[in-house]
C-alpha cells in the first residue's frame, strides 16, 4: 500500500508540518494547504495577553481539520514531557504526543538516556508515541522495542536545514527496522533534503523552518508536496544500478563512418 | 492571599484561604481551550472543583500555540 | 516566466529525457508520457535488418509529438560530428543538434578542445547547437560567446548515475552565465539528483539511464516529473538560511514549568 | 561492381561502371526515412540524382534510433 | 603541552594502536614499534589449547612495554563488562579499560543506555573508564560528567575503515566539551582519516585493522605515525581561512605586458 | 622507487612549495626549510623601487639552494606565457617553466584550449613544462600526449583551501594516466587534504596559501611534510579493504560468560 | 564430579563434593597469568583458597589475548 | 625621448633617436638579475646591443618575485 500509516491511521500524504515561525498565520494556512499535509505539529504556551494570537492562530487549525501532533519542544526533564504529555492529551483530545526531551541546549539534540525513561512512562499510560530522536540505531531499535510504532531520528539539528548529515547511519536505520514507521524529522533545508529521505526508504519526513522561512514559504511548500512524491515514487520505483565506469546510452552499434579496411 | 500563575503573583480575595482551582482560574481568566497544572503536575479538568489551591502553590495554564 | 526557454522556444516540462535503453519500446512511450517531458533525445544509426525495430520506434516518436534533439553520441572527431549533424538535420528536419563529441572510450568525455573546434563549424552553418560538455567554467563560457544559448554540464560520467560529483563547479557555472539556458545532463540517477540540480539554479536536467534503467521505469519517470518541480519551485521559492546552531522552532517564552524562585 | 554500403560490400550489377546515388540506393533498398554520406561527407536529397558513385566509395545509410 | 594527557599520565605519541587481526605476531610487533604507539588495547578470552600462542602473544606484549589499555569487547550486558573489567584489572595490574558494551550485532554499535550504567559502577569501583562510544554529544557529556576524563567516539563502525561519517557532530563535540581528552575510535582506514581527526581538534586515535589489515602492515604504521603528527601539528598551526573565490598566491601588481594606452 | 622524478631528477621531498604570500621573507626561508621542500616556486614582476624586497628575496631563494620551478602566474594569453617562459628561462637558467594561462578572473582557471596551444609551442622551444590544468582527463591526457611528462590538476580554486572537489575525477585521471607524474596543484588547504591527494596515488603536491596563511607557517610546514609521507606511505603499503558491515577486531571466540545450555 | 569451566565439562575426583577453587584450578592445569569468574562473577585470586566450588557452577578461565 | 618602461615613460637624452636596448637598460639602471621584453616579445641578452629602441616602443624589465 502507498498510504502512510502511524499507528493504524492511513495518510496520503507523506509530509508532516510545523506550525511556528511564519511570516503570518495567513502565510502559514496557505503554506500548510500548498504542501498537502494532513499532520500538523503544534504545542502549549502559557497563557497570556501577548498570545492572544493564540486563539487566532487556533481557530485557523481547527479550520483546516488537519491531524494534530502536539510535541513536548522545550522540556528539558521526564517530568515536563509527562506533564506537558496529559496536558496535551487532555486539550487536543489526542493521545499522540511527539516526544520531544532537550539534553543540549545548542544543538537541541534529545537525550537519549532520558528520553527512553519518559517514553516507557508515556506508553504505559496509554500514549502513542512519536520519538524524535538522533540517528543512533541502539536508540531508535530500543523505542520501537518499547511500542512506539513510530520512531523519528533527525537529519541533523533542528532549524538548521544542513539536511542528512549522517546518511549511513539513516539508511542502517532503515535497514534493521524494517516494520517500524520511519520519519526524518528537523535539519530539512531543501527539497532535494526530502526526496533524498524518502530514497532511503524513510517513510515519512517532518519540516518546518525549511518552508517556514523560505522567501516564500508556500511556493516552498508547493516545493516539498512535490519532493515527498518524487523521493517516495523513486523509491518505490527501484533505482538504476549506480556504477562506477561510463556506460553509453545511445547504441554504439551501426555507427556511421566506421568502415574496418578490407 | 497571593498565588503565583503562569510565572507571575496574583492577588485574590477569596473567602477561604484555600481557594478551588475552579475558583482560581475564574479569577484568573483562564480563557479555554486550556490545559492546567499545580506544581509542574498535570490536574485533569474533572479534578478543578475538588482541587484546593494554597498560596505556595504554582500553577500553569497553557493554550494551544504554534509548533515544529 | 517559470517555462524553460531553449533558442526562443518555451516549455512548460524541465525534463529532457532520453529514448534508450528501455525494456521495450511500450514502457519507453509510457515512461516518456509519464515524465511529462517536451523534448526527447534520440540518434541516428546504420539501416539494417536488425533494426528494423527502428521503424517501430519512429512510428511511436513521431506519435508523442515531442520536440526532437538528435545527438551525435559516438563521434570521436570534428569531422564524424559535422556530417552526422547534418544529415540529422535533414532526417529530423531540425537545425538543433546535441553535441557530442567524445574524448575519453572509459568515461565518455567530452573532448574539451575539439569539442569548441565542431560547436564552431555547427553555428556557422547555422546549427543551434545545445552541447554536452564537462563541469569546466572557461569551456562552458566560450561555448556560450560562440553563440551557444545552451550549454550542458555533465554531473557525472554518462550511466554511472553517481548524480552531481561537483555542485561546487556547477554552482559556480550558473553564478558566472546568468543569461545561459543551463541544463545538467549525464550522471543523474536519482530524483534527488535533479532537484539538486535545479536547487543550484539550473534550467533544466536531460537524463536517459536513471529512467530507463529503473526497476519501474513508468514509475520513476513519475518521480522525477515531481523532482524536476520540487527542484525547480524550491530554487525559486529561495531556500531557508543554512545555519550551524540549532534554533528551536517552537517558541520557549511562556514554556510552562519553569518559575524562578522569588 | 561492388560497393561498400553500411560496412558490408554490396554487389551491383549497374549499366555504367559509376552509377548514381539515387540507383544505388534503390538497389540497396534503403527504407525512408533515411540519410546519406559518402566517404563520411554529408550527401543531401537533392543531390542523389547527380551524385554518381564509384566502387572505391563507402557510403552510410542511416535511419533514427532511440539515443541518450 | 603537546603532548597527550590520559587520566594524567603523558605520552608523546597520540596513536593509541589494537593488537589484533596482523599476519602474525612478529608482523604486530614490527607495526607497533613503527606506529611509534605507547599504548595498546588488548583484551582476555578462555584459555584453551589451541590460544597457546596467547603466552607467545603475551611475551612480545611485555617486552615492548607499552601502556596497556585492556577492552571489554564482545560484552553485551553491564554485568559482563563489570567482571571482564575487574579480572582485567587484577590479571594486567591496571585500572584503565576501555569500556565496549555492544548494542548491535551488525554494527558493533556501543548501547548507549547501558554503557552508561556500566560506566557508572566502574567508575565507582575506581576504574579508570575510557569508554567507546557513539558520536552523541548529549552521550559524551554524560559521560564525561560522570568522571570519563577521555571520552572516545566512533568515526564509523569497527573495522569499517569509512573514516569519519560525521565530521559535524564530531566537531560539535570537541568545541562543547574542551577539556575532556577526545579519542577517535573505530573507523578509521587511512591516514587521511586520522589527520581529519586531529584537524577537529580531538587528542588522539586508536586504530587496528587500519594498519593490521594493510597489505604492509609496518609500512602502513609509519604512515600512521606521520598521519598523526601531521593532523596535530597542524591543528596547533591554526589552518587558513577557507575561501569561496579565488585568491592569487603570486602577486598581479608589477606584471609585465599589461600598458594601459596613453 | 620512493623518489619523485619529475623530467629525470629525482627528489626525496614529495611536497613542491610556492615562495609567496609569508609573514615575512625569514618566516619563508623557515618554512620552506621546515617542509623539507627541495622544488620552489617562484614568478617574475616588473623591477620597481618597491619591490626592491625583490632582492631580498633573490639572495634567500639562491641560499637555500632548491630546484627553482618559474611560473607564468598572471598571463591570459599564449603569447604572454611563451615570452614570460622565455625571460624565466634566461633569468633563472632553468628550462622548467609551470605554464598558468589564466582563463576566468574570479575562478583563476586555467584556459584549457589556450593552454593546450601555449604547452605545445613551448615543448617545440625545448621547456620542460609542469601545465597546472583542471581536473579534466581528456585535457590531462592531451597534455601527457604532447610530452609533458608532470601533468598538475588542481584540487580546488586557488588560494581558496577547500581540498580536492573531486577525488573522482582526479582517481580517474591517476588510473588512465599510469605512467606521468601527477601533482595536485592548488586548492590544498588542510594537511588531511595532501594526504589524501598521496591516497589517491598522486606523486606529488604543489601548495603554498595552506602554509604561508596558516596562524604558524613553520609549524604548517611540518604538519605538511609528515602529511605528504603519511600519503605517500599509506599508498605503498595498500590500504586495508573498506566494508559495508561492521567487524570485530578482537575475537569473539572464547569469550567468557557464555555457556549454552546443557 | 564434573564441572563447567570455560564451557567445557572437567571431570575431577575430589575428595569432597565441594573442592576448593584453588584445587579446581590445579586439576584444570590452568596457565598464568590468569583471572577467575564463577558464574559470571569475578573471583579474586586472594578468594581462591576460600572459595569452594559445586558442580552446577560455571567457571570462566580467562588469559591475555590480542584486542583492538 | 620618451619611452615606455614597465608602464611609466622615461625621459631619455641619448645622442641618437635610436639608442641601443644597452644603453637604455643602462639609463633606467636596471638591476641584475633582469630579463627583458619589448613590445611583449622576449629580447635575449646577447641581443641587447645590436637592438635598438624607437620612442614607440613599450619595454618590460623584470626581476624575481616570490609566486606560488
Amino acid at each position: 500500500m502507498n498510504t502512510l500509516t502511524i499507528y493504524g491511521q492511513e495518510f496520503d500524504s507523506r509530509l508532516l508540518i510545523g506550525t511556528a515561525l511564519y511570516p503570518s498565520i495567513d502565510i502559514m494556512r496557505q503554506a500548510i494547504e500548498a504542501s498537502g499535509s494532513q499532520i500538523a505539529t503544534l504545542s502549549l504556551r502559557r497563557q497570556s495577553p501577548e498570545n492572544n494570537g493564540g486563539e487566532a492562530f487556533w481557530q485557523i487549525i481547527q479550520s483546516l481539520n488537519l491531524t494534530l501532533l502536539p510535541n513536548t519542544a522545550g522540556c528539558h526533564s521526564v517530568k515536563e514531557v509527562v506533564n506537558l504529555a496529559k496536558m496535551s492529551r487532555e486539550l487536543f483530545q489526542t493521545d499522540w504526543i511527539k516526544l520531544e526531551l532537550i539534553g543540549d541546549e545548542y544543538s537541541l539534540q534529545p537525550d537519549p538516556i532520558e528520553m527512553v525513561r519518559a517514553a516507557d512512562i508515556l506508553i504505559k499510560d496509554g500514549f502513542k508515541v512519536l520519538p524524535y530522536c538522533t540517528d543512533d540505531l541502539v536508540l531508535c531499535r530500543r523505542l520501537a522495542d518499547m511500542g512506539c510504532e513510530v520512531v523519528m531520528p533527525w537529519g541533523s539539528p533542528i532549524g538548521t536545514g544542513q539536511g542528512l548529515l549522517n546518511p549511513y547511519a539513516l539508511e542502517n536505520i532503515r535497514q534493521r527496522l524494517p516494520d517500524t514507521t520511519l520519519i526524518v524529522d528537523a535539519g530539512i533545508g531543501l527539497p532535494s533534503h526530502a526526496t533524498q529521505a524518502f530514497e532511503l526508504g524513510y517513510d515519512a519526513v517532518l519540516l518546518n523552518s525549511a518552508v517556514a522561512q523560505a522567501t516564500d514559504p508556500v511556493k516552498m511548500a508547493t516545493a516539498f508536496k512535490h519532493a515527498a512524491i518524487a523521493g517516495r515514487e523513486g523509491y518505490v520505483a527501484g533505482r538504476m544500478p549506480e556504477k562506477q565506469i561510463a556506460q553509453p546510452s545511445t547504441p554504439t552499434m551501426g555507427m556511421p563512418f566506421w568502415h574496418q579496411e578490407t | 492571599m497571593k498565588i503565583k500563575i503562569n510565572g507571575e503573583l496574583l492577588e485574590i480575595d477569596a473567602e477561604t484561604n484555600t481557594p478551588s482551582l475552579t475558583q482560581v482560574l475564574e479569577l484568573y481568566g483562564a480563557k479555554p481551550p486550556f490545559a492546567v497544572a499545580i506544581n509542574g503536575e498535570f490536574i485533569a479538568q474533572s479534578q478543578y472543583a475538588e482541587t484546593s489551591v494554597s498560596p505556595s502553590d504554582l500553577l500553569d495554564v497553557v493554550s494551544p500555540i504554534f509548533g515544529g
